[in-house]
């Protein structure tokens, strides 16, 4: 017997649940401005989550997934991010899309069933949301193949929760990733819930940072309610991937807050206790408790700060609501290039058929 | 006897064949605890235990796969897919090991499982969660596929899916999942695979469908008769292996076709019906077989997809023109 | 111009196309120094370099999803499927993404990719190396398959699919692959997507027919030419868009159709084709349609396989019987 | 920074190339009987590998997949496992379905292209070859699961190759059968090729042993030439398995010493030197040569053993070779329990059809 290989998976925390440093700032993270900045993107967040669970009740949005309690991962994955990286995202990232330059707007029009809510202004190529679980993994690969091919230093972020690395399309691109040293960051929010299947259920693997062993690449774990530690993960990960040293998969541990989704309800699956928990590591107490203690912030700016996200939501609401209903001829007028003959006639028969 | 709905029929049949059968199990994704997303499970893994009734990771080729296991392995699983539109990856497992285990074993090992997916658009749900995906399975040599249309026949056809020694694609129309309920008796009979029922009966015209387009085409009946029209309703059922007979007598009394699906027309099977029409029935037809489907198009987003679905007025447009024609 | 076989000539087409547009690049299995199991990709590594002609994982769902990735972002990738019976697993990237990319996103992302892969039996292949998937892919929205059947043909189309800013599936039969030689000029000229081609004039009896029962079927045109029957024959080519027109105006010329396709009978594209004449061309039709195709089992073992192609004998019988019709 | 998971591979072998112990053998090794036992297996493979080349070469059978050079590790799975486990095979397993009681003539049948030939009168719950890669991986978890729910003392066994690691249906069976902790081998034969693609393409993994951490079980790497090694690593596993222990991935690296099978010309993509180095590694010289070394073995008892092998590879051959061809109604017979009405037409038109 002798050994062939040998492997550590390491773990990363900056900031303590009560908001304590607990190793020395990262450089970014030692300006407060900084902090600051990814706090006001946390709360707008959640003021944008709060709302559209709002009009999901009220029926003017459809089923809706919260991000509450993924606010850190989400800053920490939109922030380090380039404006022309390509950003391959889930349901379940709203926030980072929000960063890129996504719309308000535009993520209520998805929600409320409209593809023109995919159709973003601002990041032209990232991609829309997957919502076949990780589906998309295998299109990051796809993607930094071609950045690599055109010798370009953007990089592919693919976002993914816990339940998708069960999946075999995680592990084939993960896999291809790791082969052609592609770079490409996948951001893996293991928020320990599947919908009502725990973490432990989808894997005996210790960790989901060491499913990247089998494909041969670097896999950390990180605390992902702590902002510091993800965005830190981020930025050497998307160095190392521009400088050509391939991919990383980086594990941010959390907890959904909320339910799966508007149409799930979690009460039936866990318990109050262990939400009670998690709310005590929730993502924006933490940062704001380390900012007041600095002094880079105070009730006065959190209330303008509060008011100012609403406002901002609220009007994006609006132009949501304000917004026409597609019509039927948008069924077919992008499907193809050029819609063929063939389907003229379906085309017009829709059109005609009130 | 209770008023149930569709849902909470499959959820009867289940609970009434596990416990008749030991060797069925139920497997998928969040079946347990949570009971599925539509509750079609709800009670089982607390009634015969979490080995019986196994939440899966997120895995749905691993889902069919295993299911194949356990049945070659004497085992009677019964799968669920989440939704038809996760069901894809399960194709090469259905296909290519599930339909060929008793061939290509010549008997010695088989699979008597069952495939469960929600199909259909309708439910207001996100992006992929509304798909029609029954032509696909219908292609597939030595399967079954099954598609049920009310409480008693889901009931019924699902103890029939489970007792059948090979494998079953059982197709549930979500859309149909509470929209009504019908009396059913929790007897364990199984209805007869392999048989349309004919819904209603008619002179002029016979419409054929299945699934969730039976309510939408028994409601065109009824206005049809307001106007004049009697319409024969035949409830496919099961899509393969088909009975076309049933629908080649109807055709031969009343002499126009019209079939209706949800799904994207090219290669639906709408299209198989009329060219089963088109060999068989040539003499007796006085009017061209019309296909009232989707259009072939993706399912647009929740906010159009009433104008995707053909709806009462289509079918109704449909058979209008079948009479009119000379 | 030099005679050359249908494999060569999708050789062809892609080293012409490569070189042509640099955004084009070549991945699958084995697709670079072999060159392919079946050398559809010979020689291309050499000369494009490893970056664009890419032996991957063996993983189809990968390819198949990472050609969309590709595609998406700016490269027309051209990705190889070993055999149609390993396509099943791409089902879901297809379906769900590539032929939706474009809708999903109004326009702002695409998916200009094809998908090769050789389809049909007749080979004395093991298991799996015999398939007629076509149907299955047809049904998808938001796509085009296409399923050339001559050297000529095969070279021109795949130019065409390859040029085409949407997802094209190529299916390739591999029964012909080697089986003619055809001239073909390598003047990089598209062939016309979305249209059937003629190939044979007639009066009496339409045969349509696609990819590997071509020949065949041209063969048993002749035969019937000698016995006095004159039967025209139209090659599909393009499944998705059908070109029904072409069909259309040949039925009502002859008034008599035979649909020819080795792939199991239900839910195959001979229905569809079926359905279209039921629906379109019932005054036109002195007889019922008739689809000649495979049975609806699994297409045996090598040894038995003959049994289960349909041969120009089945073809002259469905013909003779069209012309039997009263 | 912190270290939350540590993991180590580990590989093993007995005899070295020269047929040397290397290490202490393990019981069953011990007694040379055993291994002559099992020298005479791989020599009956190698003759039977050579009579299926040669009926392909003459017309007399379909497409063959040769298992030149796997023959330690189909002794190895083969010799380990007990009669009522089930083994799931590769097509590259004849070896190990030999030992396990699949006939000769069943396999010749099956390379003939018969159906017929996987009604295997020996091992009636064994699988038959899996030709679609990796598939089967999950059928063994579904037989394993089974296995457990009856509480039965059986092991599934699943056979792969390098290859076959790539594609998501592995990966998918893998984690999930280290999430339930099934009783369920997986023997990795790494000949180093995948058709044309070098296992180095497949993934950048150092072993392919680590997969198995990504599923929380545990891998192991063996000399896939040392039938000791194998067979050592295959009793632990399946010791482990019955225990309740949970699954195994043993990687066995050897080198596939011919073509990929007789539709292939691996010279096109590999060269003569690799081969002739493999040559030197081969699992049935060394055994020879520790045997031989041990006098437990001798040139008398070799050409006895070559003579019989012969022999009864020729006898099956014959056997296979005079079996009536298939009719066309075993298309139709076993394609359900029972025929449905509906095809009950196309069977009889079938029949009819010369
Ligand atoms: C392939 C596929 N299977 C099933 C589903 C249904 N589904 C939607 S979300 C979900 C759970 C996803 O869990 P995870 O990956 O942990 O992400 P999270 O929702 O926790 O963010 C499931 C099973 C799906 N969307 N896609
Ligand atoms: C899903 C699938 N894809 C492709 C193939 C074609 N194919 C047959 S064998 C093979 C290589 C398998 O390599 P490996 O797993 O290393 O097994 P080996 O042949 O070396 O024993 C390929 C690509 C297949 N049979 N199944
Ligand atoms: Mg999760
Ligand atoms: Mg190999």
């Amino acid at each position: 017997m002798s050994i062939v290989a040998k492997f550590e998976v390491h773990y990363s925390q900056f900031l303590d649940p009560h908001g304590k440093a607990v190793e020395p700032l990262p450089e970014f993270a030692r300006d407060p401005g900084n902090l600051v900045a990814l706090y006001r993107w946390m709360v707008l967040m959640r003021a944008y989550d709060a709302k559209a669970i709002a009009l999901q009740r009220t029926g003017q949005l459809g089923t809706f997934a919260s991000l509450l309690g993924h606010e850190a991962v989400n800053a920490g994955v939109g922030s380090a991010m380039e404006r022309d990286d390509v950003f391959l995202p889930t349901y379940r990232e709203n926030g980072v899309q929000l960063m890129r330059g996504v719309s308000l707007k535009e993520l209520f029009l998805y929600w409320g069933g409209d593809e023109r809510g995919c159709d973003y202004a601002g990041p032209r190529r990232d991609f829309p949301i997957c919502v076949t679980i990780a589906a998309h993994v295998t299109h990051a690969v796809g993607v930094a193949y071609a950045m690599t091919l055109r010798r370009e230093r953007r990089v592919a972020v693919c976002a993914l929760g816990d339940g998708a690395t069960s999946k075999g399309d995680f592990y084939e691109g993960l896999n291809a990733a790791g082969g052609w040293r592609l770079p490409l960051v996948f951001a893996v929010t293991n928020n320990q819930w599947a919908i009502s299947v725990p973490r432990k259920t989808q894997s005996a693997a210790q960790t989901l940072a060491q499913k990247a062993i089998a494909a041969g690449m670097e896999g950390i774990q990180v605390d992902g309610n702590d902002v510091v530690a993800v965005r830190h993960a981020m930025d050497r990960a998307l160095a190392k991937a521009r400088a050509g040293g391939g991919p990383t998969l980086i594990e941010a541990l959390t907890y959904r807050l909320s339910d799966h989704t508007t149409a799930d309800d979690a009460s039936r699956y866990r318990g109050p206790d262990e939400v009670a928990e998690a709310w005590k590591l929730e993502p924006i107490l933490r940062l704001r408790s380390y900012l007041m203690a600095d002094s880079a912030w105070d009730k006065a700016k959190e209330d303008a700060l509060l008011r100012e996200c609403n406002e901002q939501v609220q009007a994006a609401a609006q132009a949501y609501l304000d917004t026409p209903p597609p019509t039927a001829e948008q069924m077919f007028d992008h499907l193809y290039a050029q819609l063929p003959a063939a389907f003229v006639r379906q085309r017009a028969a829709a059109l005609g058929d009130e | 006897m209770a008023q149930i709905t569709l849902v909470e029929a499959i959820n009867l049949a289940l609970a009434r064949e596990m416990e008749r059968d030991e060797s069925v199990v139920v497997l998928g994704e969040d079946v347990g605890v949570d009971g599925g997303v539509f509750r079609a499970t709800l009670g089982l893994a607390g009634r015969f235990g979490p080995g019986r009734v196994l939440d899966t990771p997120l895995a749905e080729a691993l889902i069919a796969g295993m299911a194949i296991g356990m049945a070659a392995e004497g085992l009677k699983p019964v799968a669920e897919i989440q939704f038809a539109g996760f069901a894809y990856s399960t194709i090469d497992q259905i296909l290519n090991h599930a339909g060929r285990m008793r061939h290509r074993t010549r008997g010695r090992l088989s699979c008597p499982m069952v495939v469960r997916t929600p199909c259909g658009a309708g439910i207001h749900a996100p992006e992929h969660h509304s798909e029609s995906p029954e032509s696909m399975f219908a292609h597939i040599p030595g399967i079954r596929v099954v598609y049920p249309s009310s409480p008693r026949r889901a009931y019924g056809l699902l103890l029939a899916a489970i007792r059948d020694p090979d494998p079953v694609v059982f197709l549930e129309p979500t859309r149909l999942y509470r929209l009504f309920k019908e009396e059913v008796a929790d007897n364990g009979e199984a209805a007869p695979l392999d048989a349309c029922f004919t819904l209603r009966e008619g002179a002029d015209v016979t419409l054929v469908t299945w699934g969730p387009m039976v309510p939408e085409t028994l409601a065109a009946a009824d206005e049809l008769a307001e106007q004049g029209v009697s319409a024969e309703v035949v409830d496919v059922a099961t899509l393969k292996p088909l009975d076309l007979d049933t629908i080649l007598g109807s055709v031969a009394r009343t002499g126009r076709c019209v079939v209706v699906t949800e799904a994207a027309r090219t290669c639906s099977y709408a299209s198989e019906i009329a060219a089963g029409l088109a060999e068989e029935a040539l003499l007796n037809l006085l009017a061209p077989v019309q296909r009232v489907t989707g259009y072939d198009v993706v399912v647009p987003y929740s906010r159009l997809e009433h104008r995707y679905m053909p709806g009462k007025a289509r079918i109704i447009a449909a058979v209008k023109k079948a009479l009119a024609f000379a």
